[in-house]
């Protein structure tokens, strides 16, 4: 199969469309931009699954692996014999199936916001920014080189920040869309030097080279980079650490997650595609894709578990006390990401150890179905409702069916119930950390529980509970809001029975599923009373939610607060980074720096004035002077100075 | 007449010019300090006479000096005067103080 | 100490007594005075020296000239018997020590100095400096006279035009 | 080609306005001509190419050597490799620019744009010199210009900054004067002196004279590219300069610093270079910390753009003090992708504030409803300055790291990483400057009625944001035009270091 | 014989013939309107100038005492040309004033002054020149006769001259004493660096400085060039000085080479002061003239350096540096000139504005004043750069070093002056001047040497070939 021929379209008719759009969109086909944009979107997705099925079903595999294949690759900055940042793009298990997700959501996404964005001012800026997006995020998982994939991370992290601050008037969004850029920013920054530094230990910036050559104990790089130490950790611990902070960054892990919630300031739909499929899975992405490294060096991807634990936990508990939903969701996101990312860091290669690693892509897999549905759904209630609190909504179900039954849907897939998607995922990855770390399983056992409350939580809130006075009647929407709806919702019905570990799998074999029944009554029973638990509280208006938050006060603000981690970083770069850094180097700058070098010229000037006088204009004076001119040289040059 | 050392003579002349010397300087008056300027010129015509005669002698270089600088503190003094006049005649005052509207 | 001694002696005391008093009396008249003895002075230093020529020209042009001049510029500038102001103190101050350090290092320099004194004989005769002053040759100081000439003119043209008096109505 | 033309060109330009009285008249003449200046780098980039196609690998190319003060050794040599020729086309498009910014210059249009052309012709020359004294020339040649055009036309405490520019700029050349006359009075070519860099380049100035001369020339060039601590002119000089000249000043002016830092200071003296690697880096650090730090207090436009072009130049130093090929490119790509970036930024800058009359970001906000091309030529040139992937910044600073990264002591590596720090700080004032200033509400209903930008300032900006994604989309031909002019300056390096 | 005397004195004979044609002229029964004697003599200094390019020849004349040869030949014809140039733009002033011939039978005489005085070939002729070069002068500083300032300053000038005469001629009659000779050539030769002849080279030296005005014997100066009428000034600031450093050069390269270390160290030590004293006082100034007298002084700071260089470079650099300076100065004056003839003002703060009526005038002054500051494409940065060059090859980059910053500072206040005409606000600016034909033409001829000397290496080369 000759990928060449058409694979470049893939990424590139999102920047098609993008440049079109961005350029030409505003004064000649505003109206017909939505058009526009999905229909290259929709020809980029079916080349995408025309992909896959070739890569995964006709010519991908040899001997019993799956093979990366680079169809395209060119040098595009050259820095010396080995370092070049090369644009390739890769075709291995992860980045087809990243490709499907990503047009696919994309594509839903775009057919989505016809109807959601209908009538924006901007309507054709804002699909030249998903096409911008899009575009970035499939560079970004075709990447065959390190430098490619920082590229196109800082090129999804500015695609980002345009489309949160799309309502650009609003105050917050802007403020959203600056925190966004800065925390990713800020990641990217530890990226970069890890970047640096594998690149350099490595001696190469290519992914297949530089894998290889780490993960081979002989090598000398390998030696190298594990020899040579920095503050007595070694240079690769340090390197992966500073990449996993950069994935941590996209991904908002703790505690750079900080951006996520705010982020939500943008259209639902950009919610939905970026801040929910997409980009915040590149963390685990990139995790994923240095997974042999890290691998080889346990104790960065003792990190990644720590990390991604802690932020699964911490952000189930803070969804179940926010109040808008789509900071809930965006929690939720959160939470789920730090479920795939500890289970790559339990995860091991080859065969059975290799379960933690499938069952995270599994999950992005299908995590990004139904959140991305989570987020259309939620994008169509506020759509109605005109806002993004749980007090102005209830009893929706009336009025959205359709909305309603995908909500459901997702609801469930999320928490984990037999048939839907979620369900086989998570199983997987309970399995796997029940398999290698009983803490860590606890703990994703009770988030898992979390989840479901919190999710249900929503769900009752929003479709039951208390029918709250409507504004606007103005019915659930038209056919390319349901499409989507629809079509999500069907896959994450369908996606859990793909087996996924046959196509994706650490070492490139297949891995057969595991489904072990006995195994999942466990995590199935305490999401199910998780269910159980929000129902009680929030299908009918009760004054028990208020209650329990009041009982359990302190903690309850805390949580509800974000455990104060934002005001933590207001303070540090407010107070710090303003005041005792940027303000006293502006001051130093004004006064003492050019202080000085007015200083010089105010010396100059008052040097002039003070010796003034010998110009007294008195011709006698004027004849000492000489004399005494005379007599000094006359002593120096006769006597001193020879 | 060889008693006398040259550096006498020497003496006398070196004296003669800064004393000459401290009449510039001091004298308030324009006219005495042209006066000055004269014994000063005075003190270099005996140095020249004195070299002339006692070092050099095969040929008159000095002595032609000498001559010149007699001719040219005539003239020098003549355009001084006229200044001083001319000055005095626009200021009515050769007090060389109160010459220093410029300065500075 | 023989005759000839002590006349450069008191010739010399004469005239630098007198440079004294010319520079440090505040008549103006007799400043001129003192100065008018102080180059008769410098004459007999002259014949002294046996250089009677340039003794002949000092009392010529000096005395009989410039001291002339002064005196008439005195006249037409001056009441000769007001005392002249004085110097600020500060100024003599420094002039003085100004004078006294220059002479004694100049005096020093010069004592210093090993003059290789000739036995030659100085000869010199008016017909000498006539020929000299008028030929061109090596020793020739006709083209310093041409100079000195030029130099004249143009002194007592620059002389003219600043001391004539300028009739007001042009002013 | 003779590369006198490009000085010879606006020169000709700037005299063919004399007789003309009209603004009209005089802008078209002076357009005329820089589009024809324009037309003509780019045969020069083409011819350039040819010839490096066809296999010259003669360090510099398009030589001609005219004797002028021959008792002196001093020619007129002039002669192109790929750094000037990269420098030569970036004067191109900031020239271009600037005259169609100030398209609408009413006051005293004449002299103005005479000044514009005399400025550039200074800089051309400055770039195709190979004689140390042409050279000097030519960098001394463009000072003046920018007083007068600060002074005359500028705003705010216009004369203080003019005065300020010129003060520094030419102390900054009295010290590369010192420089020279050091490197000229130490070699010995055949038995004369020479200011003839070739030759110099070629014979060997004792390490003992380099150390000695090495801080002259390097702090003089230093001072044109913002050296910290001789960076004070530049946020007065930028902040006062008509939008044309500020333009100028950082998309050209600064870059004769950084480019004698390199061709004079390092290429001529590579053992006094290596000898102070560690004292310019840190110094680079400073001035890119620093000036990041300092441009986050910032509260006027200009001022920001110029304490970042502190902090930018910074990374031109950096990748100069660290003395690997890849550094040395990155700084050249660094002027080449700055020069391009703050003009625009300025550019940007000069119609808003010809709109609003105020530079202030407190006063301003939410621009983008109402001229949207500008606030998106505004936003690009932030992004091109904050570092994003397919503009040029991005591949500068990279290259920067990428080479500073080569040196593999950890001084170098700190140093690499606190550079990188900045990118960081970039973010927060670009954003916060972008924030405040295009989005939002708008508050001031004056604003409501102010029309986007006209041609003019459209050409504009679409000039130099073609120069600027030309690099940041196909960087490797301009690295490709870079490498062998890298190479020849690492070989007296890498003669030094192994 | 004689026509070697011809040939040989052709400059001076020349300036002679001059002086005695406007002798005649003015004893002559005629009434001559000052318009029509300025243009004739205008016309004569014209064919003075042309006179010098024709007919030369080496040689020496009066035994030894007078010499000529090709530099000293374009030399007297630098100075020919700057006497044409300023009386061309003191046309204005002479136009109304009561004596012309006067005036310009003494200017030539100084200028027959210097003609010896470069010529001389020794030390009594030198003496003699210059007291011919002085004692005019100071009559010509009084030539505005009714104003104070003018006879304050002439009497200053001829006081102070007086004075460094004095100690001149007392450093000759030491140097006599010790060498037994007033030829230059026999008095090198005799040189052997005792103290009395150091002491006795110090004070000569003290009286060529004292006319160039180098610190500490400057302080004449600023007061003579700011009373004096501008040509006047002109002509001290420009061609007196041109004359002096000639000689200087040529004094210090050949007579007193045995003693070249030591006035190299005080050479270093005066360019250092001067350069220093006389930019930090023109800083301060407030009158034009007086500007440029402290501005003229700092210019001879630098000039010193060039001849610190001891080497044919150095004295090219330094012949060459006039040469531009003349143009530029005399180009700055030009205009000072006009200003103060036909505006009456004389202050930098007049020149606020300057630039709203005379577009011209202010880019010739902002031109001169550029070619002063040493800007390219101006001449005076090649003579700057040449003279700093000059002085650089002995090493000696400490002076270099502190040249070149003091250059930073002379531009500060040319660029006031830049400042004030282009920049500043003034509520009466002065009006259009109408300049007439001989002073435009003046500036014109200053402006071309401002440009050409520079751009065209011709004439440094020239001068270096000479030199050589």
């Amino acid at each position: 199969m000759n990928y060449s021929q058409y694979i470049l379209l893939i990424p590139l008719l999102p920047l098609a469309g993008f440049l079109v759009l961005g350029l030409f969109g505003k004064s000649y086909f505003n109206k017909s931009a939505g058009i526009i944009g999905t229909l290259f979107l929709l020809v980029a997705a079916i080349l995408s699954l025309y992909t896959a099925y070739n890569y995964f079903f006709i010519d991908g595999k040899v001997n019993g692996v799956y093979q990366s294949i680079i169809p395209f690759k060119y040098t595009w900055l050259s820095f010396s014999e080995n370092i070049s940042i090369d644009m390739g793009f890769v075709l291995d298990p992860i980045s087809v199936m990243m490709l499907v997700v990503v047009t696919f959501v994309s594509l839903m996404v775009h057919i989505f916001s016809l109807w959601y964005m209908k009538g924006e001012e901007r309507f054709s800026t804002y699909y030249a920014f998903l096409g911008l997006f899009t575009f970035s995020m499939l560079g970004l998982v075709i990447s065959t080189n390190i430098f490619q994939i920082y590229m196109f991370w800082e090129l999804v992290g500015v695609s980002s920040y345009l489309l949160i601050g799309f309502y650009y008037d609003k105050p917050s969004a802007v403020a959203a869309s600056k925190k966004a850029f800065i925390v990713t920013r800020f990641a990217d920054l530890a990226f970069l030097i890890g970047i640096l530094i594998l690149g350099f230990q490595a001696e190469t910036l290519d992914f297949g080279t530089l894998i290889q050559r780490l993960t081979d104990i002989q090598s000398s790089q390998f030696i190298g980079i594990t020899t040579a130490s920095f503050f007595g950790v070694s240079l690769l611990t340090w390197a992966l650490t500073l990449v996993f902070i950069g994935g941590a960054g996209k991904s908002a892990m703790l505690p750079l997650h900080i951006w996520l919630p705010d982020a939500m300031e943008g259209p639902t739909p950009v919610s939905a595609l970026i801040h929910a499929a997409t980009m915040v899975v590149a963390g685990v992405y990139l995790v994923a894709r240095l997974f042999p490294v890290f691998h080889i060096n346990q104790a960065s991807l003792h990190i990644v578990t720590f990390v991604g634990v802690a932020s699964a936990l911490f952000a189930a508990i803070i969804a179940c006390t926010q109040t808008d939903i789509k900071r809930v969701l965006a929690y939720s996101t959160m939470s789920q990401i730090g479920y795939m990312m500890f289970s790559l860091g339990i995860s091991g290669i080859g065969g059975e150890n290799g379960l933690g690693y499938t069952a995270s892509l599994f999950h992005l897999f299908t995590h990004a179905f139904f959140k991305s549905l989570l987020f259309l759904a939620a994008g169509a209630v506020i759509h109605l409702v005109h806002s993004n609190e749980l007090k102005d909504m209830g009893g929706l179900k009336r009025y959205m069916p359709v909305t309603h039954i995908v909500f459901l849907v997702a609801c469930l897939a999320i928490s984990g119930i037999f048939p839907f998607a979620g369900f086989f995922s998570k199983e997987e990855i309970l399995l796997a950390s029940y398999e290698s770390n009983k803490i860590v399983y606890a703990i994703a056992l009770f988030t898992s529980g979390l989840t479901a409350f919190y999710m249900f939580r929503l769900y009752f809130s929003i479709f039951w509970n208390k029918q709250k006075d409507l504004h606007s009647h103005h019915g659930e929407g038209n056919m390319s809001m349901k499409i989507p709806l629809w079509i999500l919702a069907v896959c994450t019905c369908t996606a859990g029975f793909i087996s996924f570990g046959k196509y994706v799998s650490a070492d490139g074999k297949e891995l057969a599923s595991h489904f072990h029944i006995l195994f999942s009554i466990v995590p199935v029973t305490v999401s199910l009373l998780g269910i159980l638990l929000a129902m009680l509280l929030y299908k009918k208006e009760n004054g028990k939610p208020q209650a329990i938050s009041n009982s359990l006060g302190g903690l309850y603000k805390t949580a509800y607060h974000k455990f104060y981690i934002d005001e933590v970083y207001l303070f540090i770069t407010k107070k710090i980074i303003f005041n005792l850094v940027g303000r006293p180097a502006a001051w130093i700058d004004k006064n003492i720096i050019d202080g000085i070098m007015n200083g010089i010229a105010g010396v100059t000037a008052s040097i002039s004035s003070a010796i003034k006088g010998i110009q007294s204009g008195k011709v006698q004076s004027y004849a000492l002077y000489f004399f005494a001119g005379i007599i000094a040289m006359a002593i120096v040059f006769v006597y001193l100075w020879k | 007449m060889n008693e006398i050392p040259i550096s006498h003579i020497l003496f006398v002349s070196t004296a003669l010019f800064f004393i000459g010397m401290y009449g510039l300087f001091t004298r308030r008056n324009m006219i005495t300090m042209l006066m000055a300027i004269e014994l000063i010129l005075n003190s270099v015509n005996i140095n020249f006479v004195v070299f002339n005669k006692y070092l050099y002698p095969d040929k008159l270089d000095g002595i032609f000096f000498t001559i010149f600088i007699i001719a040219i503190a005539a003239a020098e003094a003549a355009v001084a005067i006229a200044i001083i006049i001319n000055l005095y005649r626009n200021h009515q005052s050769i007090d060389v103080e109160e010459a220093e509207e410029m300065k500075f | 100490m023989t005759a000839s001694q002590i006349i450069f002696y008191l010739i010399s005391a004469f005239m630098l007594g007198t440079a004294i008093l010319a520079v440090t009396t505040r008549k103006i008249f007799r400043s001129a005075i003192w100065l008018l003895f102080s180059l008769i002075g410098t004459a007999a230093l002259y014949f002294w020296l046996e250089v009677e020529f340039i003794a002949a020209v000092q009392i010529i042009v000096y005395v009989g000239g410039i001291v002339v001049l002064i005196i008439f510029s005195i006249f037409l500038t001056q009441q000769s018997g007001q005392r002249m102001a004085k110097a600020p103190i500060t100024r003599v101050i420094a002039s003085v020590l100004a004078t006294i350090f220059g002479f004694s290092l100049t005096f020093l320099l010069i004592s210093q100095h090993s003059f290789q004194l000739t036995e030659k004989p100085f000869d010199w005769t008016i017909s000498k400096i006539g020929m000299q002053m008028l030929g061109t040759d090596r020793n020739g100081f006709a083209l310093p006279l041409e100079v000195v000439s030029i130099l004249l003119l143009a002194a007592m043209i620059g002389c003219i035009v600043i001391a004539i008096k300028s009739n007001p109505e042009e002013k | 080609m003779n590369l006198s033309l490009l000085v010879i060109l606006p020169i000709l330009n700037a005299l063919l306005l004399l007789p003309f009285k009209e603004a009209k008249q005089v802008r078209l003449i002076t357009l005329a001509g820089a589009v024809v200046q324009f037309i003509l780098c780019f045969f020069l980039l083409y011819l350039f190419w040819q010839e490096k196609t066809t296999g010259n690998t003669s360090l510099m190319l398009f030589e001609n050597n005219y004797k002028w003060y021959a008792p002196l050794n001093i020619n007129f040599h002039t002669g192109v490799d790929g750094i000037s020729v990269s420098m030569i086309l970036l004067t191109a498009f900031v020239v271009l620019a600037g005259i169609l910014v100030s398209w609408k210059q009413e006051k005293l249009s004449k002299e103005f744009f005479f000044l514009l052309l005399f400025l550039s012709a200074g800089a051309y020359g400055f770039f195709i010199s190979i004689d140390l004294f042409t050279l000097f020339f030519f960098l001394e040649l463009a000072v003046i210009p920018k007083f007068l055009l600060i002074g005359i036309w500028g705003s705010g405490k216009k004369e203080y900054s003019a005065m300020k520019l010129a003060l520094m700029l030419m102390g900054g050349s009295a010290l590369v004067f010192v420089g020279l006359a050091g490197i000229y009075f130490n070699t010995n070519i055949n038995g004369a002196h020479s200011f003839d860099m070739l030759q110099i380049a070629q014979s060997n100035i004792s390490e003992d004279i380099q150390k000695l001369f090495f801080p002259f020339a390097f702090i003089g060039f230093g001072i044109f590219t913002a050296l910290f601590p001789f960076h004070t002119w530049v946020p007065d000089g930028h902040s006062s300069a008509p939008t044309a000249a500020s333009m100028f000043l950082a998309g050209i002016s600064m870059k004769l610093g950084g480019y004698g830092c390199l061709r004079v200071a390092t290429w001529l003296m590579p053992d006094a270079a290596h000898h102070y690697s560690t004292i310019i880096i840190i110094l680079a650090c400073i001035a890119i910390l620093y000036g990041a730090f300092a441009t986050m207090m910032q509260t006027d436009l200009k001022y920001i753009n110029a304490y970042s072009s502190i902090s930018h130049c910074g990374f031109v130093l950096l990748g100069i003090g660290m003395l690997t090929q890849t550094a040395i490119t990155g700084a050249v790509m660094q002027m080449v992708s700055h020069g391009l970036m703050t003009a625009l930024f300025f550019a940007a800058i000069g119609m808003i504030y010809d709109r609003t009359h105020t530079r202030q970001v407190a006063q301003l906000s939410g621009l983008l409803k109402v001229m949207p091309f500008i606030s998106a030529v505004f936003v690009i040139a932030g992004l091109c300055s904050l570092g994003l992937p397919g503009l040029s910044g991005f591949v500068a600073e990279m290259t920067v790291f990428m080479g500073s990264w080569q040196n593999a002591d950890s001084f170098y590596r700190i140093a690499t990483i606190i550079a990188c720090a900045s990118i960081v700080v970039t973010a927060v004032y670009i954003l916060r400057a972008t924030g405040q200033v295009i989005m939002g509400p708008i508050t001031n209903n004056d604003y409501k009625s102010l029309k986007d930008a006209a041609w003019n300032e459209k050409l504009a900006a679409v000039i130099l944001i073609t120069g600027i994604v030309a690099i940041g989309v196909a960087p490797f031909w301009l690295n490709d035009l870079l490498r062998p002019a890298t190479d020849i300056i690492m070989q007296k390096i890498s003669a030094i270091t192994k | 014989m004689l026509a070697d005397f011809f040939i040989l004195m052709k400059a001076e004979l020349v300036i002679t013939l001059l002086i005695f044609t406007l002798l005649f002229l003015k004893i002559g029964n005629k009434e001559w309107r000052n318009e029509s004697l300025l243009n004739i003599i205008n016309l004569l200094l014209f064919i003075n100038l042309l006179s010098g390019f024709f007919i030369a020849k080496e040689g020496t004349l009066f035994g030894d005492m007078f010499r000529t040869n090709e530099l000293l030949r374009f030399e007297k014809n630098m100075l020919n040309l700057g006497i044409l140039i300023i009386s061309l733009q003191s046309y204005h002033w002479l136009k109304q004033h009561k004596h012309v011939p006067e005036f310009y039978m003494l200017l030539l005489s100084t200028l027959l002054g210097m003609f010896f005085m470069i010529s001389a070939n020794n030390i009594l002729m030198f003496y003699l020149a210059l007291e011919l070069s002085t004692i005019p002068l100071a009559a010509l500083c009084n030539f505005d006769l009714h104003k104070k300032i003018a006879s304050e300053a002439a009497f200053k000038m001829s006081i102070s001259s007086a004075f460094s005469s004095g100690l001149l001629l007392f450093g000759i009659s030491l140097l006599y004493g010790t060498t037994g000779s007033l030829n230059f050539a026999e008095i090198s030769s005799q040189l052997n660096g005792s103290p009395l002849q150091l002491f006795s080279f110090i004070l000569l030296l003290s009286g060529f400085t004292f006319k160039i005005s180098a610190v500490p014997f400057h302080l004449w100066t600023a007061d003579v060039y700011e009373g004096s009428p501008v040509a006047v000034t002109s002509y001290l600031s420009v061609i007196s000085k041109a004359a002096i450093l000639f000689v200087l050069v040529s004094v210090l390269y050949n007579v007193f080479q045995p003693l070249g270390s030591n006035w190299y160290n005080m050479l270093f030590v005066l360019s250092v002061l001067t350069m220093i004293i006389g930019n930090l006082f023109a800083l301060r100034q407030q009158n034009m003239k007086r500007f440029l007298a402290f501005s003229s002084i700092a210019q001879v700071g630098f000039i010193l350096i060039g001849i610190t260089g001891q080497s044919a470079e150095g004295s090219a650099s330094v012949i060459y540096f006039v040469l531009v300076y003349l143009f530029s100065n005399l180009g700055a004056f030009g205009v000072v000139a006009l200003v103060s003839s036909l505006a009456g003002k004389e202050n930098i703060d007049d020149y606020k504005g300057f630039y709203t009526h005379n577009k011209l005038l202010s880019w010739v002054l902002a031109i001169s004043l550029f070619s002063l500051a040493g800007i390219p494409p101006t001449a005076g940065f090649f003579g700057k750069f040449f003279l700093l060059l000059a002085g650089a090859a002995k090493g000696n980059y400490i002076l270099i070093t502190i040249a070149a910053l003091n250059m930073v500072i002379s531009l500060y206040y040319y660029l006031r002056i830049i400042k004030a005409m282009f920049m500043d606000e003034n509520k009466n600016p002065v009006e259009k001047i109408n300049a007439g034909l001989q002073p435009k033409l003046a500036l014109a001829i200053c402006m071309i040497g401002i440009i050409v000397t520079g751009l065209i290496s011709g004439a440094y080369n020239y001068i270096y070939s000479l030199v050589k």
